[in-house]
């Protein structure tokens, strides 16, 4: 019954056509929600859930815990009882317990919350020491350093929760700070859109060409 | 226990399978007495002294100064222990998400709620997925398992994927025709930057400013190079502003969680 | 409704239609829009048009199937640079499905252009990202002993064009392909520390990106650190124009075109709209 | 960086201070002041809104695993549930990440059974999805127009699917309010939803909605963090600005004064 999984011409050609009609059942939503969809989205969401506990076990479990075990490091077995207070929570009476695993989760990330601190911004605080006179600068290099500090000086501004914005003196680098918000949102915007365009060509290249052969 | 004595290297998986079994439930019942005798006012201090504890490990590892030549000190060993473990103890969770999926669409499907199919539908492709994953990963020679996971993680995971990804490109059309009005004057600087960068990374923006010489001042003038002057000048500028805040948002949480200041921004009720 | 209030309120439907037919024109029929070659794509042409015949190129593979659409035609126009004008080059990926997408590409044109494996190109074998840095600081200084053969198990002393390929010093230009920022990487353990007996060698690099991170590439390019640049499917279309052999970056750019158009033509509907009928309220 | 250096530990470390007085000076009792932000004071109508429509709401809790960012968002969705219990209203809860739908989980129980009505908790609107990002915000995108959801909260780490979710509460007529320290992902809300919180507004939110004295002065002691940051960049700004020292005798030791920037490299 299933000798033609190993003819990967005829599985090629199925993977194509699950993958068109489930594409076109997707984007039916665009248009408003229906069975379609639905379906689409159920078959999707199993598949990811089933696919998700085979590469945990394969990427993660396998190799990084039941490879340790069978090779003698005998003490990983207490990760997976560590792992089995998360399942307290469905008990009335014991749900304190599983507090302890996120307690130490918790502890945890916040622990390693220094080292990811000094990590990005360091850098990022040295490499805003940007000259604004000196040897070796031209007026566009002048120019555009102190554009940064200014920019960056209202952005900061625009942040600090604990005055009111009320005098011009405090009001102005704020509403400056914001205008220049404004601005870089719109240039975020404006860049992401010719990626995800991208992908869409990409994807209705699918349908024309690999699927219906309408596209040279 | 069984792990650690009785069984070695080289035995059956079946065997290593019931001794980690026998061994969880030793370890386990041992340790979850111990849990019981802990009388209940005391809980919370045990917790909270317990990620203190956890918190300290990983500061004190990155405070405590390394060996020059290894960039390593005496905690480092266990940070790197500490963060494979967690990456298993987190693993071992998935077991919940599944439940919970499980039981949803169960549920609907055993009382055949309206829709019921849709339920049928996700366990079918669950247990696909997951057989072909196991069969393609256990029985790395034979060709039909490995169409069978192509297949599947191609044309569902994969395709349908990639298809959710795309739908962007028509949210994006329709989000930028609400949005960019110029209704007030930050909406209209918005609009500006969206308009001047986005024509700058397309060949019929590069077309329409072709006419400005691409040598000396003026060249600046061109769309593409307007656009990358905003994206890595006042935008770079704003972005890091925004940043630093955020960071120090973050560290300020970290060390709320660390010292259990937050009482109550979780759990209120009673251990 | 008045014709302003409706332009305010244009149905998504209706715009998303106009997305797929702005989209699919391209792609289906020949639409000469204009494609401006700019200043970074013509140094990734001139670096390779520089290359002495004796040097090969190293193609760096580093995308899997989710960015194909853009970087794949990068991958095939410098290729079918290196082709046209009788030069050689190796594929290094990193990325399984990126070789296979890579390899499919190069066998392709190798046919349109009459060149053979193993003469006039070479595939240097997939390489697992976790292995990056350790393959960057061995390779350079001895291909042949971290290579030791071809992806198809031939040894890299069989292969005629690998005969004189020994070092780094053998390579004349290295292009990275990528949708990762990997780029520093090879920067720092390749071109910034390579040294032999006759001295320093900065070897050449250009660098083809996705679009998304494109705008780091840009730091690079004004240090000097590569020679040129594609940014994404719009690099592509214009390097495919320069070599005077349009496929499918160019339809594709088309097709980038297009849509940015109709969203521009969008917004200012909305806003004339808006203006009109703020105007009218008014009076 | 792997390790702290002398500098770069005095800097956090500093840092960390000035937040840590600031909190437990708070907690001694010092009155505090935060300025408004009209997207965190917009929750309690859009909780009303859903009551008076008989709607549900949907809150995501973002894309991220267990993170300082996502205890953040749970510590905004335990807010946005007490007002729900209270309002009676039903709240739909989507999560990508298994331990993350186990707190979750536990954080909505909590705030029914403290507003006295843990009868109302319904363990089938606290659901895991996926692990995998589209699969995952397909399901989204099936609740939010199945259920017709109201209000829609978006907290949280996010990434491209940001702009699908928000697109996709927007064409059902949910009021949308969303927040996260994702800065590429700010335009597309800022775009598609009713009120977004910028930046680090999203770390204020549990300090603006609970005032609780600790998380006041912890956000008070942020602003002096920040101040203290903006001094290390003004005075490296002047540093690399100034020419090169050239002093003789007891000054001299002064020449490499400006040396100072390269620390933090």
């Amino acid at each position: 019954m299933f000798d033609w999984l190993s003819d990967s011409h005829v599985t090629t050609t199925v993977t194509m056509w699950i993958g068109a009609l489930g594409t076109l059942a997707i984007y039916s939503i665009l248009y408003k929600e229906n069975p379609a969809y639905r379906l689409a989205e159920h078959i999707f969401i199993g598949a990811a859930a089933g696919y998700g506990i085979f590469i945990t076990w394969s990427e993660t479990l396998k190799p990084a815990w039941w490879d340790q075990i069978t090779k003698g490091n005998w003490y990983w077995v207490f990760a997976l009882i560590a792992g089995a207070m998360f399942y307290f929570i469905y008990s009335k009476r014991y749900v304190w317990i599983s507090r302890i695993i996120f307690g130490t989760l918790m502890g945890l990330i916040a622990g390693g919350a220094f080292k990811a601190f000094v990590g990005v911004n360091v850098d990022r605080i040295s490499a805003s020491f940007k000259p604004i006179a000196g040897k070796g600068l031209n007026a566009v290099e002048i120019a555009n350093n102190l554009l940064f500090i200014v920019v960056l000086l209202a952005v900061m501004a625009y942040f600090f929760f604990s005055f009111e914005h009320k005098t011009p003196l405090r009001r102005a680098p704020a509403q400056l700070g914001r205008w220049c918000l404004m601005f870089a949102f719109g240039a975020m915007f404006g860049f992401t859109v010719m990626a995800r365009m991208s992908l869409l060509i990409g994807r209705i290249y699918f349908l024309l060409h690999d699927w219906l052969h309408i596209a040279r | 226990m069984f792990t650690r004595y009785l069984i070695k290297p080289g035995a059956p998986q079946w065997l290593w399978v019931l001794g980690v079994i026998g061994d969880f439930l030793l370890f386990g019942g041992i340790l979850f007495a111990f849990l019981q005798a802990i009388p209940a006012r005391f809980r919370r201090p045990f917790i909270v002294t317990l990620t203190f504890l956890a918190g300290l490990i990983y500061s004190v590892e990155f405070f405590w100064p390394a060996d020059p030549k290894t960039q390593m000190n005496f905690l480092t060993p266990l940070r790197l222990k500490l963060g494979e473990a967690t990456k298993v103890v987190y693993a071992f969770a998935l077991g919940l998400g599944t439940y919970n999926l499980i039981r949803f669409h169960g549920s609907n499907l055993i009382r055949k709620r309206p829709g019921w199919h849709n339920n049928l539908a996700f366990f079918i492709s669950f247990a696909a997925m997951m057989g072909v994953g196991f069969w393609a990963y256990y029985a790395p020679s034979s060709k039909a398992a490995a169409n069978a996971y192509n297949m599947l993680f191609e044309g569902i995971v994969g395709a349908l994927g990639a298809t959710m990804f795309s739908t962007i490109g028509f949210y994006i059309v329709s989000a930028a025709y609400r949005a960019f009005r110029i209704r007030s004057g930050e909406a209209t600087l918005m609009l500006l930057a969206a308009f001047i960068v986005m024509l700058g990374q397309v060949p019929v923006g590069a077309y329409l400013t072709s006419g400005i010489p691409s040598g000396g001042v003026l060249r600046n003038l061109r769309l593409e190079n307007l656009s990358y002057w905003i994206l890595s000048q006042p935008n770079m500028a704003a972005q890091r502003g925004i940043w630093f805040g955020i960071e120090i948002g973050a560290l300020a949480m970290a060390l709320r969680q660390w010292l259990s200041l937050e009482r109550g921004s979780f759990f209120e009720r009673e251990l | 409704m008045n014709i302003f209030e409706r332009l305010q309120h244009i149905d998504r439907r209706i715009m998303y239609a106009l997305l797929v037919v702005a989209i699919a024109a391209p792609l289906i029929w020949r639409i000469n829009l204009p494609v401006v070659v700019t200043p970074a794509v013509r140094g990734v042409y001139d670096t390779f048009d520089k290359m002495p015949a004796d040097k090969i190129a190293l193609i760096v593979v580093y995308w899997g199937a989710g960015t194909v659409a853009e970087t794949g035609p990068e991958t095939a126009a410098m290729m079918r640079q290196l082709f046209m004008q009788n030069k050689k080059f190796a594929l290094l990926p990193f990325d399984p499905q990126g070789s296979k997408f890579a390899t499919d590409s190069a066998k392709a044109l190798a046919k349109e252009y009459g060149k053979k494996y193993g003469i006039d190109w070479v595939h240097w074998g997939y390489q697992p990202i976790s292995n990056l840095v350790p393959l960057l600081q061995s390779f350079p200084g001895n291909i042949k002993g971290t290579f030791r053969t071809d992806a198809y198990g031939t040894p890299m002393d069989k292969i005629p064009m690998m005969r004189n390929v020994n070092t780094l010093r053998d390579i004349g230009v290295v292009a990275d392909i990528t949708s990762s920022g990997e780029l520093d990487t090879w920067i720092a353990y390749v071109q910034a520390t390579y040294r032999d007996a006759k001295g320093r060698y900065r070897v050449p690099m250009v660098y083809g990106p996705t679009a998304i991170i494109a705008p780091e590439g840009f730091n690079a390019l004004d240090a000097g650190q590569i020679q040129g640049m594609l940014m994404g499917m719009k690099g592509a279309a214009e390097y495919e124009k320069l070599l005077s052999a349009e496929g499918f970056a160019t339809r594709a750019a088309g097709a980038l075109s297009t849509s940015h158009l109709l969203i521009v033509v969008l917004i200012i509907l909305g806003n004339i709209g808006y203006v009109m009928s703020r105007r009218r309220g008014e009076g | 960086m792997d390790h702290a250096t002398w500098p770069t530990g005095t800097l956090v470390g500093l840092l960390s201070i000035l937040i840590l007085y600031k909190i437990f000076s708070a907690r001694m009792g010092k009155e505090l002041f935060i300025r408004k932000i009209p997207g965190l004071s917009a929750i309690e109508e859009a909780v009303g809104r859903a009551t008076e429509m008989g709607r549900p709401m949907v809150f995501v809790p973002g894309i991220g695993g267990l993170s300082l960012a996502t205890l953040q968002a749970l510590s905004i969705l335990k807010y946005v549930t007490s007002i729900a219990a209270k309002y009676r209203t039903r709240i739909i809860v989507p999560t990508i990440d298994s331990v993350v739908y186990t707190v979750a989980e536990e954080i909505t129980k909590d705030a029914y059974t403290a507003q006295g009505v843990p009868e109302q908790f319904n363990p089938d609107d606290i659901r895991y999805l996926s692990d995998d990002q589209f699969a995952f915000a397909s399901g989204v995108v099936g609740i939010l127009n199945r259920e017709k959801a109201a209000s829609n909260f978006m907290f949280g780490l996010f990434a491209a699917e940001a702009l699908i979710l928000a697109e996709t509460g927007h064409q059902v007529g949910a009021m949308q309010i969303a927040g996260t320290p994702s800065i590429l992902q700010i335009p597309f809300f800022i775009t598609a939803a009713d009120y977004t919180i910028i930046g680090d507004e999203f770390y204020a939110a549990s300090a603006y909605l609970s005032r609780e004295p600790t998380l006041l002065g912890s956000l008070v002691g942020q602003d002096y963090a920040k101040a203290l940051i903006i001094l290390v960049i003004l005075a490296g700004i002047l540093t690399v600005s100034m020419p090169p020292l050239h002093l003789h005798g007891a000054l001299s030791f002064l020449n490499h004064f400006a040396d100072w920037v390269n620390w933090f490299k």
